[in-house]
């Protein structure tokens, strides 16, 4: 077991390839995606229910033992949620190795 | 008045209201999210076939060239005044995608005045198909620019947005992509491959528009129930009346446009009636996808609302007809 | 016994060996969950529509209206006998719940019933949907009371539930909903509607049901499997034998409760099949889900594996034919 | 960053509505759900693949920072829960402020 | 030549292009999942179904079970000769699960050659379904029973894998499954069954498969974009080629020896193309889904890409009618 | 509420039932399920969108209050990950007694 940090992101799901585009460029290999989440916040009720994609959610959770990239996933997440909307929450775990 | 009665008793029409009964009654009856998808992609898959096949059965002649040309112009045109008349009532990002929305166009309206047409028998022409394929495109790319050019001064905002992906979104947007590549496949295999795919494309059409129309009758009312909330939830605390109004007018002000270039074309009655539910209906799909990327600062709660829970029924309840009135009245 | 084997050895049932076949052999065979959904809607849909329109071909006469009358009945009376039958081998919760799935009905068990009597040829009713349709409500809200009346007394249980939620839930259920209103609108538009969409609602249906069945067979054979755990998780460590015995003698009890209500209304050997089994088929989609919301201190693996696990493939498979065999005897 | 609490609750579809109620009640504005999650727990498996619904759960996640709040959440989902079943967990996170 | 081009020019075939455009232009367009997977089961039950009817309706005779035991035979036997070719050039997990992997077949090239004979209107035999069915197994056994004898000694791996499970998966397989059922019920219900699920499994079986032809455009392409990065995350650093050249040059080989035994058994033109065809084509659902089970070492990398990258649309655009126009010069 | 572990586990798809097994063996009654989860990681990208079902991974919650189940499990799911990929989180959290 290796201390990590949990990154979870909940985001619009037009949103998402320019998340994973930041992924990339942050050099950010292993992430997993929930697609066809629901949810509400400041910017009203999105029920996942339009053919747009457009109210739908993706949860995304990125486990990362490197505290500068997490740093800067941060700061490269923020615009983007600041533009769209979402959360980002950053909690603490173990990472079984195997 | 019995144009109207027949729009309102055709199955689709009645399906679309069970679905605002649904909600209003809150019923938990819901069509899956893949499905509702799914129904929507076979529309877009069949309409556009069938366009394409008519399409090679047809003659390449000067008023299908023109009629692209005109339905381009309009998709470029109506956004440009959308946002001149909106701009003080709404902010700016606001007014962008509504001017986009309404320049574009919602396939299933149109859809439905093709079944609309076909119930009274009345004959229209494939390449009508290709102008609803040419209209998503050009208002985005309008919307933004316009956008661009006076917001961009204020708040410098929008610089960070990708050109590249927004030209890409705005040409090969799944939708426009399926619909013209249906389109390009019916008008390569003509009658033969139509003859193959038939019983999918044209026996099942109506009846899967039924589906499709009971379950955009549960969205376009949940929305339409979010309406007092989007008036609160507004930061600015506007009223929404600019927003209940533009949802009625911007529709007959664009009809009115399209009437008149379908007059200045010498269209055919069924093909007038087209081209202004094209001009009038305001895109729920690709505008919307888009706008998310290249103006996310513009409320989804007005232009979405406005062109799903507002206009789009008005348009598929009254409009239909009413557009229809109007061409057998001038012409 | 010939119309035994026919029933067994038509395509929808085959379909239905095959969903048990692959959960014996513990195969990944799989109907996608919002597929197996948007088939049950299309079943609901498709059999609604048809009932609609073959109402809207008939006059409405007294045989009719007291058919529905006695269908409504019907779902009032079987949870009360059923309650008071079962009250002393069940927990309270349970016997309500199970006394209000008995008391509704089974669409697909009606709809199998309906393919069964057009394979032979034999005439039936459109008003018979009708029926079906009328008999999922009062069964839930009788469920209820008899819960409220014999259970509150004791532990005070219910008081917090809805009133309210639960009528719209009884009466605007999915499924309740959908097929009333693809009723009223087949009624609408009759044989006109009815040209429109019949390669969806009529060719189609006998294919789409073995699909349905399909998937029903899977998930039939899966809840059977864990009866056994069903019975180790009862924290009252009863047997399993009252289950079993009520889930395979409470149809043949309402059948036979539902045959004599078809003598006494004088209704043809097809209508009287088709009341037959509304009354020996138990629900398992409106009232589970009915019952989560207001009765959730009763067991799902009780009622709802009855239902699915047992009466439904026991009135597939022996169920229809026997009734059947019983009116022609009587008959 | 601010210091927030994740709260997950697993609770069945059918008593979702019920559970957003209590969240418009309790002034709650913000969650995101993942619909159709399967389970298994005391009351046995669910297979989220029956026709009613009923076998299918809800992972709901709220972030919220308002102790108080949380409190009056936490009392409201306990009877819910006691009902029909499901979980509810508690844990610590970070939020990141856009 | 002109069965190369009528062959691309077909509707299924074009969609499959509009798929991978959509990839090329970064279009966002896509099937949900849940109905690819459905178009998948459908395509599954039409074929096993049509095939049961058509069995039903031959006599059995030796050409019958000479084929199915040539069929099976092939199954076993090209997963050990491509083995040894390719154990030089892949890590042995890689060599043996691209051995099991084209040993095996792809229903949907069976599926598209059996469209493209009909489109011809060159008969072929129900039987050669029964055929396709029974050589998705054996392969997958072969291809661990090679691993577990030659990497076995080395590493001792794979003792854990249990044999039960794996049997279970390589017979019981949904896909397999599914096919086999559906020809069972097709071959029992025979002429009679076929009347009532028609419209759904003949009917509109091309349309469907041209949608179903559209999503496999779209992963294919996504998949041999993945290529490069799939090189790049060897960790044994080796270089693609050997991977590209098998997936282009096994399909040949397997044709040729599918060919001489279609020779050997002295099959119709039809059926030779459709032997040859299950020799050459590759699976990519039924076999990775066993290998992620059995042999989780090896890369889906290599072979997945392999099968469904390169080998699949190969032969549906180039394989097909190239395999016809060899049948034609030998027959 | 009562102190307890969560445990994350994102896993192929097909290896899920293996997965449960190893949950009834170790005698652990309780999890939820997501299905069709993406991802990427050390073996590439997951879309989710393969017909096999080989491309997609599940994301399966535990909650657990037992050390000795946990340790047992940790163990268990290792191998299981070291075969086939994927990822195991283990964090602290609250259960809300109900
Ligand atoms: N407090 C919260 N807890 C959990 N999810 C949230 C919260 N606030 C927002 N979200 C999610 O983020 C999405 C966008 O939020 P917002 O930008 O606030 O509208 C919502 O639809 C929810 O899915
Ligand atoms: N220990 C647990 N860890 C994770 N999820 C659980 C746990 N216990 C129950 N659940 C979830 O809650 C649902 C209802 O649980 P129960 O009421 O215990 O049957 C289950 O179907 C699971 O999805
Ligand atoms: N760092 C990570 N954070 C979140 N999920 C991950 C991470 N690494 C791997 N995964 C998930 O585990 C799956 C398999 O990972 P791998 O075995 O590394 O290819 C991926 O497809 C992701 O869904
Ligand atoms: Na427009
Ligand atoms: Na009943
Ligand atoms: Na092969």
């Amino acid at each position: 077991m290796k201390p990590c940090k949990r990154i979870e992101i909940v985001i619009e799901t037009p949103m998402v390839p320019a998340l994973i585009a930041v992924f990339k460029e942050l050099d950010i290999p292993g992430y997993s995606l929930i697609p066809e989440v629901r949810g509400s916040g400041d910017r009203g009720v999105r029920r996942a229910d339009e053919l747009s994609g457009q109210s739908s959610n993706s949860l995304v959770l990125v486990a990362c033992d490197d505290m500068v990239k997490i740093e800067r996933l941060l700061e490269a997440v923020r615009p983007l949620l600041a533009r769209s909307g979402g959360i980002c929450l950053l909690s603490d775990a173990q990472w079984l190795r195997h | 008045m019995s144009v109207f009665l027949s729009n309102l008793s055709s199955p689709p029409l009645l399906f679309f209201f069970l679905g605002v009964a649904a909600v209003l009654v809150r019923s938990d009856l819901e069509i899956p999210a893949q499905i509702a998808k799914s129904l929507s992609l076979y529309l877009l898959f069949a309409i556009g076939f069938k366009g394409g096949v008519a399409i090679s059965e047809s003659t390449i002649d000067a008023t299908m060239l023109l009629t692209l040309l005109g339905a381009v112009t309009l998709s470029a045109l109506i956004p440009v005044y959308t946002f001149v008349l909106l701009r003080r009532w709404f902010p700016l990002a606001d007014a962008a995608a509504i001017a986009a929305t309404y320049g574009s166009v919602s396939a299933v309206t149109f859809v439905t005045a093709t079944g609309y047409l076909d119930m009274l028998g009345i004959q229209w022409s494939g390449y009508l198909v290709a102008a609803m394929a040419l209209m998503e495109s050009p208002a985005i790319i309008v919307g933004i620019v316009l956008y661009k050019y006076y917001g961009g001064q204020q708040r410098g905002a929008v610089q960070n947005v990708s050109w590249k992906a927004l030209l890409r979104e705005a040409l090969f947007n799944g939708s426009v992509l399926l619909i013209l590549g249906s389109m390009l496949i019916g008008w390569i295999t003509g009658a033969d491959g139509m003859q193959k795919v038939e019983p999918l494309v044209k026996d099942l059409f109506l009846g899967l528009l039924c589906l499709f129309l009971l379950d955009m009758g549960i969205v376009a009312a949940r929305r339409f129930g979010d309406l007092p909330a989007t008036k609160t939830t507004g930061s600015d605390g506007r009223s929404m009346r600019p927003l209940l109004l533009a949802a009625m007018l911007l529709p007959a002000l664009n009809a009115l446009v399209g009437l008149a270039l379908a007059v200045l074309l010498g269209l055919s009655e069924g093909n007038a009636l087209l081209l202004v539910v094209l001009a009038a209906s305001a895109s729920y799909i690709a505008v919307p996808a888009a706008m998310r990327l290249a103006l996310p600062e513009a409320n989804p709660g007005s232009y979405l609302t406005m062109s799903l829970a507002i206009t789009f029924p008005l348009n598929l309840l009254v409009g239909i007809p009413a557009y229809h009135a109007a061409i057998r009245w001038l012409l």
